[in-house]
């Protein structure tokens, strides 16, 4: 499957992409993380602390568990700070 | 009903104009508007956002806010981009029959921007940048309407 | 820093753009405005106040919030007078460092408004007049911040 | 002592004067309002549910045990409806 992986602050800049295409059979967000992690030591770092992580699917706000099934779009970001 | 994600700067007046309930079904108005506010050597705010989630986000909480003080109306604008010391960050105004209505839900927005809108602050200050962490009690505040 | 107590509407743009804090030391304002609400036959509210007494209750309640939540900048305008459908009662606007204390000063300052400022309403309706009747849960409001 | 009366709302309406000047040696303002109630029904009326009547000495709430030595101003008045 291909999916748009997006990343925003911290962690956007720490993997030097805001986004990118992956090539990926991960069932879950978990199994995608540790996909990346062993690409480079930039994914690594990034997702070291993974309790400083936060990930939507589809634009959905969910957790590590979530299954990928027909998913286009990952983004990764630290907790948010709006307001 | 509107929600705007914008870089431009708004009209906290106009907003308020347009805000439905001004024909005798709102006793209460409430308006809350976020400033950068300048701690130490910060001199500017850049807000990184989320676009193709951010509207959804933001309408979601508007609803939810909507169906549970049945408000009259609710207008939110949230701005993203460099904004200097002093200048407005985004705005929540709410109509209500009754003032407790207003003040719950204009507060339970905030909340729930503050933690589930994709917004992401930098701040640019005489020793370089740095993002803004969330709170431990960001979370927590949001416990408070479960 | 501003109490003012008159029959004139007011502009609540103007009253914001009056408030203290936009050099960048306040970081959330608050507004909360009263307006004549209609139930059923209502068509007009008529506002009794205690002219030598109104100013310095109102400015007792602003000095305590100020106090209480280091506010920046706070203006309280309350009309009184015959007061159409739709029309503005009165407004309270806030200024503080951060957001909490904006939303919990503005709403002391309401509760307190409603019991401890010296006014009374008088429905205007199809019906003839009546005083409105203060309500056992605005005390019970008060007791929330002691 | 000569005290000026006020009264607002309601309970002006049922006394019918806005204000009046009443010479009165009463020690307190529950000494006042017993005063007033033996002038005339107007007043008992005014005064019979004691529980939906305030009062303000000089322009400070206070209550119905409050000393009136020195005091200029007595108001009485339904409960406030600010806001």
């Amino acid at each position: 499957m291909n999916l748009n992986v997006v990343y925003f602050a911290w962690l956007r800049e720490r993997i030097g992409e805001p986004s990118e295409m992956v090539e990926t059979n991960a069932a879950t967000v978990a199994d995608l993380i540790k996909e990346l992690r062993t690409r480079e030591e930039r994914y690594d770092l990034a997702f070291s602390d993974l309790d400083a992580v936060r990930v939507a699917v589809d634009q959905t706000l969910t957790d590590f568990d979530a299954p990928l099934d027909n998913a286009r779009e990952v983004a990764f970001f630290p907790p948010m700070t709006g307001g | 009903m509107a929600v705007l994600v914008q870089q431009a700067d708004f009209d906290l007046a106009q907003e308020l104009a347009q805000l439905g309930g001004a024909d005798g079904s709102a006793g209460a108005v409430i308006s809350f508007t976020g400033l950068v506010r300048g701690d130490s050597d910060l001199h500017a705010l850049e807000l990184e956002h989320y676009p193709a989630m951010t509207s959804a986000a933001l309408e979601q909480i508007e609803q939810a806010a909507r169906k549970r003080w049945g408000l009259i109306d609710v207008r939110i604008i949230h701005r993203f981009g460099k904004l200097e010391l002093g200048q407005q960050i985004m705005m929540v105004a709410v109509s209500a029959p009754h003032r407790r209505a207003a003040f719950e839900a204009a507060d339970y927005i905030m909340d729930y921007l503050k933690s589930r809108a994709p917004f992401w602050k930098k701040e640019h200050s005489t020793q370089g940048t740095a993002w803004v962490d969330a709170k431990p009690e960001d979370e927590d505040d949001l416990a408070r309407w479960t």
